[in-house]
């Protein structure tokens, strides 16, 4: 029985646990960076601590540190969220080591999975389809580029250590290779320790598509249906949909039977997702395995009606799975849009400033899992995602069209974000008939620019700046402009 | 009255702005504008003829941020618009998001080409690689590495010149 | 086609019929009393007209008002909400006289059920079973005090004309009958403007059962499951939910197969209620129907994924109904709480002030339909519920504890509100257990009684009050109370 | 510094409460404790040891209402402590709710019995009847059919007499 959790993690990933610890009656402990005082991570638990200030390796990545707190809160299970420590076998190691349940799979699991070679190779002595690629040892930059050769250009340069698109790169011709190479490796190396890569075929059109699966300690495994997470920018995803639209009921069984069976294969314990490359000619290839919660869980609840965090905390609780493969179904349509700060019209660049006002949505079927709340600030220090709006409807359109409204009544001001652009990917023509590749921004480039404003709607914003002008009066020459920048910037340390 | 707003880049005039108790008059384009306010505490709903707008607006370090249900302009502030314009010429390179600088690769005084890379700058754990923008002698960098810039500041400035080959 | 509907209502049931407009891409416009000109439902919509102030029968109750606002304005359909004008079969023929659908039934149905004795004497020809009791022209109080030792006592003494509470009576013996009979008839007649009452056999511990119906004018006929209200004080339902506890899958077969048969049987179009009695013997009597969208229809909304609002506007387009029977499933379990402005420990009786902060509610699956914002007042003037939470889970025990932890995180303070009473109900043994009758308040009075806080949850109060006293300092001699008072009066004519 | 507060209708004393900074200490029912505040604009999180709490609080005309998760309590101010102190006696008639006086069935001077209807109050549509609360002579009505009243303020005032049967 799991009665107290600590969750060694931020943002809105700690908010999503501790609104289920809350349901399920565990406390929640939380961490926190300095910095991060005034997120509601910090003060939305029932306890919390600081890990005082600096680089990420002395707060949330501070192993010792989140032991050393677990220990003296008397935390029985500790939840790694996504990110951070959550695929860390070593960290798992000394959790279970400390007698306190780690909620996600064994360390072996993480070893194989982690590391993209022997999964690869496992995956297809197993006979799951696997995309080619070199996963191996010799990380002589010659010898790669060698590797991707005998591959064939366009090929995928990925960190064996991550994922996020950090340390990640499409190369399309040889004389690219070497500086995209150095590259990736640079911020694999930045962002994981570890600046090992692999060379894949890159399939230039085809569907992220990825499945839920779950394990628990008695011998069963599940899957919870697919999710499409076609649209990305810079290799991230930033919309997510289950069902996919493009898979039949055939297909459908036959990718969630193959997900299944990798767990099966490898005894996976707990919430995980294994990903697929689903190539025009409808193949699909397994391409790895996250041995965590997704960013993207949500639209799997709304269409399931299954809580997937209280379901990890079952699982290591020791308990069975609560459900049958039979009762798990897809009722209706759900969509997340990831709302980053980032300028779209700048090469999707991170933005910083402080969060006036995120304001809410009044439609119903529509969820905000959001890390920050009003007058938060928004730093370079970590990762540029604020929040994500999921919306559920009982069709495809019904869900976009919820999300749509749902992305106006959410407006994050005070930070650019990419939410206009999420609007305009959402309401496009390619995106409604379900023409969704990853290489959908690329292509449809045009259909997503920025339209311009009628005079009847610039008249609007003229108006509604003069009546906010008139009670708050605005102006920028240098000395209020400071004292304006002053202000905001107090907030951090208050 | 007239004014010049700038909004969302653009620079606009409205003519004859009137603005009367709760009812503001003006001239956009050559038609005629009324609207009404209807304000309670922090909220500020504004009607045309018995059209409801919910207008939420929000001050940040250079801009009002403007959302009326789906559209979002961002209205520059006057004295925004000022320091902007004073600000560096054609040859200047600015900061593409905010951020630390990660790495340098020119020295102050060489001779850069259009396309050389600068300066790798980095932001939650993403690196971005700043080029010069024209061919010159860069005759300054106003930071080292390690020092952490806010977006759209000048980092360096490069001088175009006859013999830069 | 239905391109531009007036919602002639207030509250929370029209930002519900604004919500649904905007995501049928429809033109929503509102009518509001001076009164409501800052309740969201005065700016949340497309467009919206003053009524001016004064009694309802000026303002929401005005019929040529509203009309003429409907015909200037360019409505092609009316949006009646619950009470008000939706059950007026006059005012529904003057609008479709006018060339303007009505979102509802016929003129004919309303006359028909708005009738409790013509509706009882058809559906008892029909064979469906109903309560005994007297509904006849004979309004003679002698008359009606032999008719009531005729069924036997105890007895329920009802307006003819209306619900919701007003105009009810129980009586337990022939001695208090005169006064009650005369206290329901001056309630009627301020209410309906009908002070016709029907008595009828009173039911001691039974269950309020109902069951959603539509029909189209395609001669299709749905149910979308029974709703169980029992949760009652002063007769008026304060939480509902389905499915309902009581019913085996045989017994809800049984009832949701008459209340289709009433549909059918009168030709019903529309979304409708038909209410039943269910006793202890597990026998179901027709009560009534409802020829309106009921306050509860969220609860069914959650669990069977439907719009309610969409199909009624679809049906009143001429449409079919989009779905077949077979394709209307429950899932998962949903509660509704009605939030009062009232004080539980002063016999529910109304209460009065400025809602200064709602809140919002983080949990999962939780939808708050309110007709209030921050800094509404709540006058003397309307009906005293301010919102309605509703919560739905994969089983009751989750939709239980969601609403819950919901009603904790929205407080509206600044009114008192039943809000700390529907928790204690909803946290009970009885309540748990499904042993939910109509009697359930008075019978379960000392479980339902408030606890007294421990010294330590004491000690964090005072904590809170200090500390929040210290940047914001109170005291309520004549002067200062005064002040507080006046600043509060003045936002009503802001 | 002692205090002494009102909360949800009984009295509690608080000793030795002192406000340092964002730290207050104080003593209740022999208990120390110790809150710390984290504030940020107009939201409210105090710790003790290592425990948020999230304190929501509103002032309404007589109370401040403390809302702390599931904790809900009305903490009366000093100053409408006393005015309720000085208010009528024990055969005051109050209003029971916010209200208009829809009928009034007895005359000033007119003896009346416990129970007796004094008064009908309507609000929302619903009635209430108020009756007598001591056997007594009405001694003054303060309103009349057809006024406005709040919660909880006098109506009438019933002497009570050793005669009056």
């Amino acid at each position: 029985m799991i009665r107290k959790i600590l969750i060694a993690n931020r943002g809105e990933i700690a908010v999503r646990v501790i609104n289920t610890c809350r349901e399920m009656g565990i406390t929640s402990v939380t961490v926190y960076s300095e910095d991060d005082t005034n997120l509601p991570h910090a003060f939305l638990s029932d306890e919390a601590y600081c890990l005082g200030s600096g680089a990420l390796a002395d707060t949330y990545l501070n192993q010792d540190k989140i032991l050393s707190i677990a220990g003296q809160c008397g935390a029985d299970a500790i939840h790694p969220g996504y990110g951070f420590l959550s695929e860390n076998p070593l960290f798992c190691e000394k959790v279970t080591t400390a007698g306190i349940a780690f909620i996600g799979p064994t360390p072996e699991s993480m070893l194989l999975m982690g590391d993209k070679i022997t999964s690869k190779k496992k995956m297809a002595e197993a006979a799951i389809p696997v995309i080619p690629g070199y996963n191996g040892d010799n990380q002589d930059n010659a010898f790669l580029m060698g590797q991707a050769e005998t591959i064939g250009f366009p090929v995928l340069i990925k960190a064996s250590g991550g994922g996020g698109g950090k340390g990640m790169r499409v190369v399309h011709q040889a004389a690219d290779f070497p500086d995209a190479l150095e590259g990736a490796k640079r911020e694999a190396q930045n962002a994981f320790s570890n600046d090992r890569v692999l060379i894949e075929k890159y399939v230039p059109r085809s569907r992220h598509i990825e499945v839920q699966v779950f394990g628990d300690t008695h011998g069963n495994y599940l899957h919870f249906f697919e999710r499409e997470c076609s649209i990305q920018r810079r290799h991230q995803k930033i919309i997510e949909e289950t069902p996919s639209p493009a898979l039949t009921p055939e297909k459908r069984a036959a990718i969630t039977a193959s997900a299944v069976e990798v767990a099966r294969i490898i005894g996976y314990v707990g919430a995980g997702t294994v990903e697929f490359i689903y190539d025009e000619a409808d193949n699909f290839y397994f391409l790895e395995m996250n041995t965590r919660l997704q960013v993207e869980h949500p639209v799997t609840e709304m269409v399931t009606g299954f809580d997937l965090v209280r379901l990890q905390i079952e699982v290591a609780a020791g308990e069975a799975l609560p459900v049958q493969q039979a009762d798990i179904r897809q009722t209706g349509h759900a969509i997340e849009a990831r709302i980053y700060a980032e300028d779209p019209d700048n090469e999707f660049l991170p933005t910083t400033g402080v969060i006036e006002q995120i304001g809410m949505s009044r439609i119903n079927g529509v969820r905000l899992d959001s890390g920050f709340c009003d007058s938060n600030r928004v730093t370079i220090n970590y990762d540029p995602m604020l929040a994500k709006l999921i919306a559920h409807g009982m069709t495809r359109t019904e869900a976009r069209e919820r999300l749509l409204l749902g992305l106006d009544d959410i407006p994050f001001q005070g930070v650019k974000t990419n939410r206009d652009f999420l609007k305009r990917v959402l309401s496009s023509r390619p995106f409604n008939e379900g023409n969704t590749f990853t290489t959908f921004i690329a292509e449809f480039g045009s259909v997503l620019a920025k339209r311009d404003y009628s005079n009847d709607e610039l008249a609007l914003i003229i108006a509604g700046f003069l009546f906010y002008e008139k009670d708050t009066p605005v102006s920028a020459d240098e000395t209020t402009a400071q004292n304006a920048w002053d202000i905001i910037s107090g907030f951090r340390n208050v | 009255m007239k004014r010049e707003l700038i909004i969302n880049g653009k620079t606009y005039q409205v003519d004859a702005v009137n603005m009367d108790g709760h009812e503001l008059s003006f001239v956009f384009e050559g038609k005629d504008y009324v609207f009404k306010q209807r304000k309670n505490k922090s909220r500020l709903v504004i009607t045309n003829d018995h059209l409801n707008h919910v207008v939420r607006c929000s001050r940040t370090a250079r801009n009002v941020q403007v959302n009326i249900g789906p559209l979002e302009a961002f209205v520059e502030l006057p004295g925004a618009v000022r320091a902007k314009k004073s600000g560096g010429g054609s040859g200047s390179l600015k900061s593409s998001m905010p951020g630390n600088i990660f790495k340098i690769f020119v020295t102050e005084g060489s001779l850069v080409k259009k396309g050389d890379k600068i300066l790798i700058l980095e932001a939650m754990k993403m690196e971005h690689t700043m080029t010069a923008n024209t061919d010159g002698r860069l005759t300054k960098i106003f930071y080292k590495e390690g020092d952490q810039v806010e977006g759209d500041v000048e980092l360096a400035a490069i001088t175009p010149e006859k013999d830069a080959e």
